[in-house]
């Protein structure tokens, strides 16, 4: 905690960045965003397992955009989206100065009262972040079981259902949907600054909250990031109606594994693979 | 109206390859069901899958998306893009617990009248059996 | 009138019966490990172990949509079709802050134009509210001079005496008529269970002063701490629909060829694309803007015209927020800063 | 069962005029002539009209209250509704919710004044209504003077009552293009006006405003540079009028979407004066 | 409301029969918008389209559906009559009620139903379409060659023979390329130098064509019409004008280098022409290897040029021409055959590849013609030849025939046996592919007059034994393990795109494949085009290839370039993507998926030129209109003209039954 402190101080005080954004602790069991632009604000930064935001989400603001350079504390989850935001040039990695943590795992749950380990923790195999600038806290314990697939029991029981009881799973759960867009404004990946629901030439999806805008909305926003999710689970979280909205964009996760062999987050260089194909792409659905 | 209900499907084709093969079962004079709507797209790198959404919940009982076979499109690669489009769709379809068995995708090139005329009518018939998709059609009723 | 008592599991019949009638029924529900009020049917269990639901007893009031124009297309021109009247309301299971939302809310439905969506249900609504039994670090209601047992919004207030049972209060005629004609559900007595703990006012501190607010925000609109209160908001709209006084709205067309509907849906300031013009100007550009307008609509701006705050102090906001914004923390601090006198 | 205040007025198109190549004027009448009898508004209205199908939109009475039976509406083509509005002709239905918002206070503040009206672009649309409604009480007023400026030739709308201003000997007509506008690829020849922008030329005009009324409209921009001017030119901040033109869905101070600080601009406004803008955040 | 006008077509009974065309009018006459709908026997004949004429000026129409064929049969017709009418053409559509629908239906009822609908939603469509305008594109009325083997000479032939100025762009001192290097030529024998000399002359005199050798290309920009081409020419050390090329700087010139024109096999000097035809025949000074620039030290050349031409102290270049067209022919490399340990190449100076034969029994060659093997100058008795040695390997090297082979080795047994007429000339082969004018035919006479003995087989080894070299293989034939005591191995390796050519395909902005051979527009209906606009392929390039194929391509890429740059602008649809700048996140993803480069990163600036944003930017002279782009815009910040979201979800909205 203290190096981050430091850290944070050196690199203000020393004009490398202008913006520290890291995070502070609000409650027992509870952390969120901080903005530190003097060395003396930065006192209050704090890392623990309670620091589950993706801070991401910050650097495609136009005012963080405008600085000379931000830097920005990350778990090594975290820096996966920071890679796909240069991949499709919302940013630079000279213009984000990554303090990278190593990271145990955080928690899940809704605040004030998390209280289970956060499913992407387990099979995470990024908990020592790549590609930072530095990397502060102490080296996560090898200990930690560790599952290298990328399958998940919630996915795989919603697998199980037949398709009318997966149909009637989601528009149940769909049903709840507000349309507040916390998971879209939440999302490091969307940074459309006109998102398709905003659209109405063609209104292709309703902004009211009934079914069918509901359904269209949850639809577009996980196709939109298909191939680019990065499992941060920002969009479940904040979804005051509880929908699990992971389930969604999991099982696009695992489609692009499985057909594309590509896990989006970790390379510089790739393309989003919706954006590129291969000849012999699977299209045994295809007559 | 109060007679036998029948299906309504909208086919999502692109001009160079299912248009013309199309055009073809026209000219061959290949019988099919008259079911289908053809929407005409330069290729089917256009079809949006948004379309396909669009068009099941605006009262279609089935979709046909048909395109240039592999390494046969108009415009090279259009078609490559599109299958992986639509690879990924289908995984988010079928995971929300959509009908997939309403949307049939299909290749079809400027040659294939006969394709393009059966593929119709398995299809009609196909959709004919499992009846008009209500569960789309009630999304858009505005019950509180 | 004597004090009438009314346990869990008869109220639960009275519900829905109700609900089974061309009355609609709101009342709490469990879903996912949260509690929302929501319309029920004649056999939905009801869920009454909860603090606070989720989101707001507005929904029922002020749907997040509904129509308010169906209309017909020929090539004659168009036809309007009205919008059948709307059914009463039996709304269980808000708290005092929420009952009180009720009140200031329909101060602007009412303002000039009788927005009769609105006012026409408000009406027909029978409020049945829970007094706290508990509160969090997010409450603050008693900052804004309200009560965790307070009766402002409701027609009958239910006061807990025991896990199971309350005793009802009808602070209303039509309150009190609800309760005569549902009699047989209501008892004359029963044991109050004196180990059955809950709260009074002074639980929940008063955490600002309400009125240092309003003339602070007033001289200084313009000042930087407005960028360093809301520095963290991704401008979602989370606290705007959770909230029970937040009552912004958008109106759309949903049309086929042949006929449409208009519809009102929530909107909210929040959001970026609230106040975008068709030109792309965006007079609240930037995140900040955009908060700071949430916050002086609700404490300025509203009090100026209407006289009232239009925030109850639940904190549903502060509960919901991704970002970990505070409500109460923010104007903790413009409260302070107004003491200081700093800008 | 109440009233339901969302429910339009149904509008026969009587006339379409094209203004510019993205600026269209409407003539509308009550499809219902009973609801046009009763109905009235005054200078400085406005109202939603619907363009079914697509939505509604928002912009002033551009017509006089002082010519009955008809009310005109110019708009630019920016969006999905005025896109539609755009594709009307004579004798297709539109809707229209209104009059909303307040009024130029021509009785009690304008008469017997000298009156100057300022504008720049699409905004003479909401002075026009004013304009008319002074020109058709003439005699109860001092001087007028128009100043009006647009971009390009191309730019200027009313050009016939541009036209009609100019030849009538009671009015002070000055109008101006932006430089470069007067190109002949605008559709301009031998332009008899002024060259330069809206403020400057306002400076240069002699017009003496001391006990006048100004009503100025244009984009924030012109209003910005111009009311400094009209001040030096001795207007007092509370006579000078302004429209405001917010984003609004419901017109009836509902929906939230023109509230800037304690005014809801429909409710509110659009009429302004300097001194009320003076008071209000910047965010219109 | 926009104002429509409905054509419905009987097509004389083709329609009319299955379709009522009457009621079809009728109905659709009272969807809002429709002010026209009429039905009529042949809209296509000149009285049809005088009604839709006559009706765009009266009833002022601001868009038409014609209801009848398919569009492919009159599209054009119509909207040229639109167009005539005042109509801007892209305002009409037409729906297809004949081949999709009265043609392939019998029952009256469903059919007319389906026509109605059809038409409906071409209707629905229409009153979103916007006017467009064909984009006209000036043309630079000059071209570019790159590649100066017989391909790239005789595509600059043509051109220039079309009256159009070309620049023949060559990487090596001389043009002349592969085909300068061999003996002779399969099926007729000729001496291919004979045939090659004479076009190279009349290249270098055409008045229209400019040969720019040791040249190649750095950087590309522009589009269709409007190329601007940056040339490094790499420093000559010789003043080409002044230079008559007399030779004395070459004799003299103390340094000896292995030539790579002669593969190897010769020497040449420091300061070079490749061979005595080069053209053009002014050497250059290889800096490798001159001992001016290794040891600054000699300086011989320029102290004896008669004319002092030489000077030690020539920059490399870069010169900005501007072209409309370019045709891209550059060549094939053999496979190094470094990778062919099992056939000791490198390790036995007696296994020799293919082109190092033809130089052994070339009469210009090192040795003038006298075949000796390489280690002893001994006259080969035995010679082997390997073929499909990398080709069709797909578990080694390459999976492709290099096509040429088979003829080659054949001509070469030919020559051995011409030079060595009691030698004996063995062919290891998979299958041999003789399928061209007169190739069989060369073949037989290989086999039968010429003695050689084809075994069908795969060699597993060469090894060297005493002075000989023993191939051991297995004839697959008689199934029987073969082993040849040879005195000369020659390996016909696999032709493979040349180092360079990947980063030249990328600078031009046009696709290869996994081989780096070059991608056409289509395998079969666009053969000589790239899938960018204004850039050509010929020869192999583009994939194996024999010489007459590889000058037909030449000569069809000429035609194109020609047919392109004899118009002073080119035109061609309105139909192409548009970007929505204000909600355009430059993320890229149109720019990946655009299967023809047409879009770009454009920079948005502030009024100080401070950069804000970037934003997709689409040249509309490349963008063919395919639409690949749209769906994949999160943001849908581009829109396809002609096929807009909107258009097309008011073809969907047409079928809806919402309410």
């Amino acid at each position: 905690m203290k190096e981050i402190i430091e850290k944070a101080k050196e690199l203000l005080s020393q004009g490398t960045v202008d913006l520290v954004i890291g995070y502070e602790q609000c409650g027992d069991k509870q952390c969120r965003p901080l903005f530190v632009q003097k060395p003396e604000e930065a006192d209050k930064l704090v890392f623990n397992e309670f620091c589950v935001h993706n801070l991401a989400t910050y650097l495609t603001r136009p005012e963080v955009k405008q600085t000379k350079r931000v830097a920005i504390v990350a778990k090594g989850c975290d820096i996966r989206a920071i890679v796909n935001l240069i991949i499709e040039n919302q940013s630079t990695r000279e213009h984000v100065y990554i303090i990278g943590m190593n990271c145990p795992g955080v928690v899940s749950g809704k605040a004030p009262n998390p209280t289970k380990p956060h499913t992407k923790c387990q099979t995470c195999k990024v908990r020592t972040p790549q590609m930072s600038d530095v990397t502060l806290g102490p080296t996560p314990p090898e200990s930690i079981p560790m599952d290298k697939t990328i399958t998940h029991p919630d996915v795989e029981e919603l697998k199980k259902k037949t398709r009318e009881e997966k149909w009637a799973f989601w528009r149940e759960q769909l049903s709840k949907c507000i349309r507040c867009y916390a998971c879209r404004q939440a999302c490091p990946m969307c940074y459309c600054n006109r998102c398709i629901v905003d659209l109405n030439t063609p209104q292709w999806i309703d902004t009211r909250s009934n079914l069918r805008g509901n359904l269209d909305w949850n639809i577009v926003r996980a196709y939109h990031l298909s191939g680019r999710c990065i499992d941060c689970g920002e969009c479940e979280r904040v979804c005051p109606a509880n929908i699990p909205l992971m389930l969604l964009n999991r099982t696009l996760q695992e489609e692009v594994k499985e057909k594309f062999d590509f896990e989006s987050g970790y390379d510089l260089e790739a393309c989003p693979p919706l954006t590129v194909f291969e000849k012999d792409d699977h299209e045994n659905f295809i007559r | 109206m109060e007679e036998k209900w029948e299906p309504t499907i909208i086919a999502f084709v692109c001009n160079w390859c299912t248009y013309a093969g199309a055009d073809l079962a026209g000219t061959s004079r290949f019988k099919y069901a008259p079911n289908v709507r053809i929407i005409k797209t330069p290729c089917t790198g256009r079809i949006d899958p948004m379309f396909i959404l669009s068009a099941l919940e605006r009262g279609a009982d089935g979709v046909i998306v048909s395109g240039c076979h592999p390494n046969d499109c108009h415009y090279n690669e259009g078609n490559f893009n599109a299958r992986r489009k639509y690879i990924m769709f289908r995984a988010l379809l079928t995971q929300l617990g959509v009908d997939l068995d309403r949307v049939t995708f299909a290749w079809c090139s400027a040659s294939e009248g006969i394709k393009f005329a059966g593929l119709v009518t398995e299809v009609t018939d196909r959709i004919r059996k499992m009846g008009p998709y209500t569960e789309f059609k009630q999304l858009n009723q505005d019950a509180r | 009138m004597a004090e009438l008592i009314i346990n869990r599991d008869k109220l639960t019949q009275l519900l829905h019966e109700i609900a089974g009638g061309e009355t609609e029924v709101f009342a709490p529900v469990l879903k996912e490990e949260a509690t929302y009020i929501t319309k029920i049917s004649q056999d939905t269990p009801i869920h009454y172990d909860f603090f606070i639901s989720v989101n707001s007893v507005k929904e029922a009031i002020f749907p997040r949509y509904e129509p308010i124009l169906k209309y017909k297309i020929d090539q004659e021109g168009v036809k309007l079709e009205d919008i059948p009247p709307m059914k009463p309301i039996v709304l269980f299971g808000g708290h005092p802050c929420d009952a009180a939302s009720l009140m200031v809310m329909e101060k602007l439905f009412g303002w000039d134009y009788n927005d009769h969506f609105y006012q026409d249900r408000r009406n027909k609504t029978i409020v049945i509210t829970l007094a706290c039994n508990e509160f969090d670090k997010d409450c603050f209601c008693t900052s804004l001079g309200y009560s965790p047992h307070g009766e402002v919004g409701s027609d009958i207030v239910l006061e807990s005496i025991s896990k199971e049972a309350w005793k009802a209060k009808a602070v209303t005629d039509r309150g009190k008529e609800f309760i005569e004609k549902h009699n047989t559900y209501f008892a004359a007595s029963d044991k109050p269970d004196a180990s059955f703990k809950t709260i009074g006012d002074k639980d929940i501190p008063v955490g600002f002063d309400k009125d240092a607010v309003k003339p602070w925000i007033k001289e200084n609109f313009e000042s930087e701490e407005w960028q360093k209160l809301t520095s963290k908001c991704w401008s979602c709209a989370a606290c705007t629909y959770v909230c029970p006084t937040c009552h912004c709205f958008d109106i759309t067309d949903d049309a086929s060829m042949w006929s449409g509907l208009r519809t009102k849906n929530w909107d909210a300031c929040t959001m970026p694309i609230f106040t975008l013009h068709a030109s792309q100007h965006n007079p609240r550009e930037a995140y900040y803007q955009r908060y700071r307008q949430r916050i002086a609509h609700k404490y300025s701006y509203y009090v100026d015209l209407f006289k009232v705050i239009s925030c109850t102090g639940c904190g549903r906001c502060s509960r919901v927020c991704g970002a970990g914004m505070n409500i109460l923390e923010i104007l903790t601090r413009i409260s302070s800063l107004a003491k200081k006198g700093g800008k | 069962m109440s009233e339901n205040i969302y429910k339009p007025y149904l509008m026969k198109v009587a006339e379409v005029r094209d203004e510019t190549p993205d600026i269209k004027t409407l003539k509308l009448e009550f499809q219902n002539p009973a609801e046009g009898e009763t109905f009235s508004f005054k200078a400085g209205q406005f109202g939603l009209y619907s363009a079914f199908g697509a939505g509604e939109s928002t912009f002033c009475i551009a017509s006089a209250p002082t010519r009955k039976g008809y009310i005109e509406c110019t708009f630019r083509v920016a969006g999905r509704v005025t896109s539609q509005l755009r594709d009307v002709n004579p004798g297709d239905t539109i809707g229209f919710r209104g009059p909303y918002g307040n009024t130029f206070p021509i009785e009690e503040k304008f008469f017997g004044k000298s009156i100057t009206f300022v504008a720049g672009g699409i905004a003479l649309p909401p002075v026009r209504c004013v304009i008319w409604n002074v020109l058709d009480l003439r005699d109860k007023f001092k001087d007028i003077n128009i100043v009006y400026g647009a971009k390009t030739y191309q730019d200027l709308v009313y050009k016939d009552e541009l036209q009609q201003w100019q030849d009538a000997k009671d009015i002070n007509l000055i109008k101006t293009l932006d430089p470069g506008g007067d190109k002949a690829e605008y559709g301009c020849n031998n332009w008899d006006g002024k060259m330069g922008f809206v403020p400057t030329v306002l400076k240069e005009s002699g017009i003496n405003g001391k006990g006048g009324i100004a009503v100025l409209c244009g984009p924030p921009i012109m209003i910005k540079l111009s009311l400094p001017v009209l001040v030096e030119l001795g207007f007092a901040k509370e006579d000078i009028y302004t429209t405001l033109e917010n984003k609004m869905k419901c017109g009836l101070g509902k929906c939230g979407r023109c509230n800037v600080g304690s005014f809801y601009v429909c409710k509110h406004g659009p009429v302004l004066t300097a001194a009320d803008l003076a008071t209000m955040p910047d965010e219109f | 409301m926009a104002k429509i006008g409905v054509f419905v077509c009987w097509c004389g009974s083709n329609i009319a029969e299955t379709v009522d065309v009457k009621r079809a009018a009728e109905t659709i006459a009272k969807i809002p918008g429709v002010v026209y709908s009429v039905d009529y026997k042949y809209m296509c004949s000149d009285p049809g389209q005088d009604m839709v004429k006559n009706a765009i000026k009266e009833y002022n129409l601001t868009g038409v559906v014609v209801a009848s064929c398919s569009p492919r049969m009159h599209e054009k017709t119509f909207r040229k009559a639109a167009s005539e009418a005042g109509l801007n053409p892209y305002m009409l559509e037409m729906a297809n009620i004949r081949e999709h629908c009265s043609w392939v239906h019998d029952n009256k009822e469903e059919a007319t139903q389906k026509a109605i609908d059809l038409i409906r939603m071409m209707v629905e469509k229409v009153k979103r379409n916007k006017p467009l305008q064909n984009i006209k594109i000036p043309v630079t009325k000059k071209a570019l060659v790159i590649g100066g083997g017989v391909t790239g000479i005789q595509a600059a032939l043509d051109i220039a023979a079309g009256g159009i100025p070309v620049i023949l762009l060559e990487r090596e001192p001389s043009i002349g390329g592969h085909m300068s290097m061999l003996d002779e030529t399969f099926p007729t024998l000729d001496c291919s130098q004979c045939i090659l000399t004479p076009k190279m002359v009349e290249v270098a005199q055409n008045p229209l064509v400019t040969i720019m050798t040791y040249s190649e290309l750095e950087k590309l920009e522009g589009f269709i019409g409007n190329f601007k081409a940056t040339i490094k020419k790499k420093a000559r050390h010789v003043n080409v004008e002044e230079c008559t090329g007399c030779g004395t700087c070459w004799t003299k010139c103390p340094t000896k280098v292995t030539s790579e024109f002669e593969q190897g096999l010769g020497i040449r000097k420091a300061i070079y022409i490749p061979f005595p035809q080069a053209i053009p025949s002014r050497p250059v000074i290889d800096e490798a290897n001159c001992m001016k620039f290794t040891q600054n030290r000699c300086g011989i050349c320029a102290k004896i040029c008669p004319k002092q031409c030489i000077s030690y102290d020539d920059k490399e270049e870069f010169i900005e021409i501007e072209v409309g067209s370019i045709v891209v022919a550059t060549g094939y490399d053999l496979m190094p055959t470094s990778a062919f340990g099992e056939y000791g190449y490198g390790k036995y100076p007696d296994v020799v590849t293919s082109l190092q034969f033809e130089r052994m029994v070339c009469a210009s060659g090192p040795t003038l013609g006298d075949l000796q093997r390489p280690s002893d100058k001994k006259k080969p008795k035995t010679v082997v030849f390997i073929q499909c040695v990398g080709s069709r390997d797909p578990e080694h090297h390459k999976a492709y025939c290099s096509k040429i082979c088979c003829m080659y080795t054949a001509k070469q047994t030919m020559l051995y046996r011409h030079k060595v007429h009691d030698g004996n000339a063995y062919v290891f082969y998979i299958d041999i592919r003789s399928n061209g004018k007169n190739y069989e035919e060369f073949l037989r006479r290989a086999q039968e007059e010429n003695k050689a003995q084809y075994i069908r087989g795969r060699v597993s080894m060469v090894y060297q034994d005493g002075p000989d070299l023993v191939v051991e293989g297995a004839d697959t034939l008689t199934n029987s393990q073969v082993r040849i005591r040879a005195d000369l191995v020659v390996l016909a390796t696999a032709m493979v795109s040349p180092i360079g050519v990947k980063e030249l395909a990328q600078k031009l902005g046009i696709g290869y494949d996994q081989h780096g051979f070059l991608t056409e527009a289509h395998p079969k209906l666009r053969p000589v085009e790239s899938a960018t606009a204004g850039i050509f392929l010929a020869g192999c390039a583009i994939s194996p290839r024999d010489i007459p194929d590889s000058v037909s391509e030449a000569s069809g890429a000429a035609a194109k370039v020609l047919g392109m740059l004899s118009k002073d602008e080119l035109e061609k649809e309105g139909v192409v993507a548009i970007v929505r700048e204000c909600s355009c996140t430059g993320c890229q993803n149109c720019i990946r998926v655009c299967p023809f480069t047409a879009i770009a990163l454009k920079d948005i600036r502030d009024k100080a030129g401070n950069l804000i944003r970037q934003v997709a930017n689409v040249n509309p002279g490349l963008c063919t209109g395919c639409g690949t782009c749209t769906p994949t815009c999160p943001s849908r910040s581009i829109d396809l003209q002609g096929f807009t979201d909107e258009e097309i979800f008011a073809e969907i909205n047409a079928m809806a039954e919402l309410h």
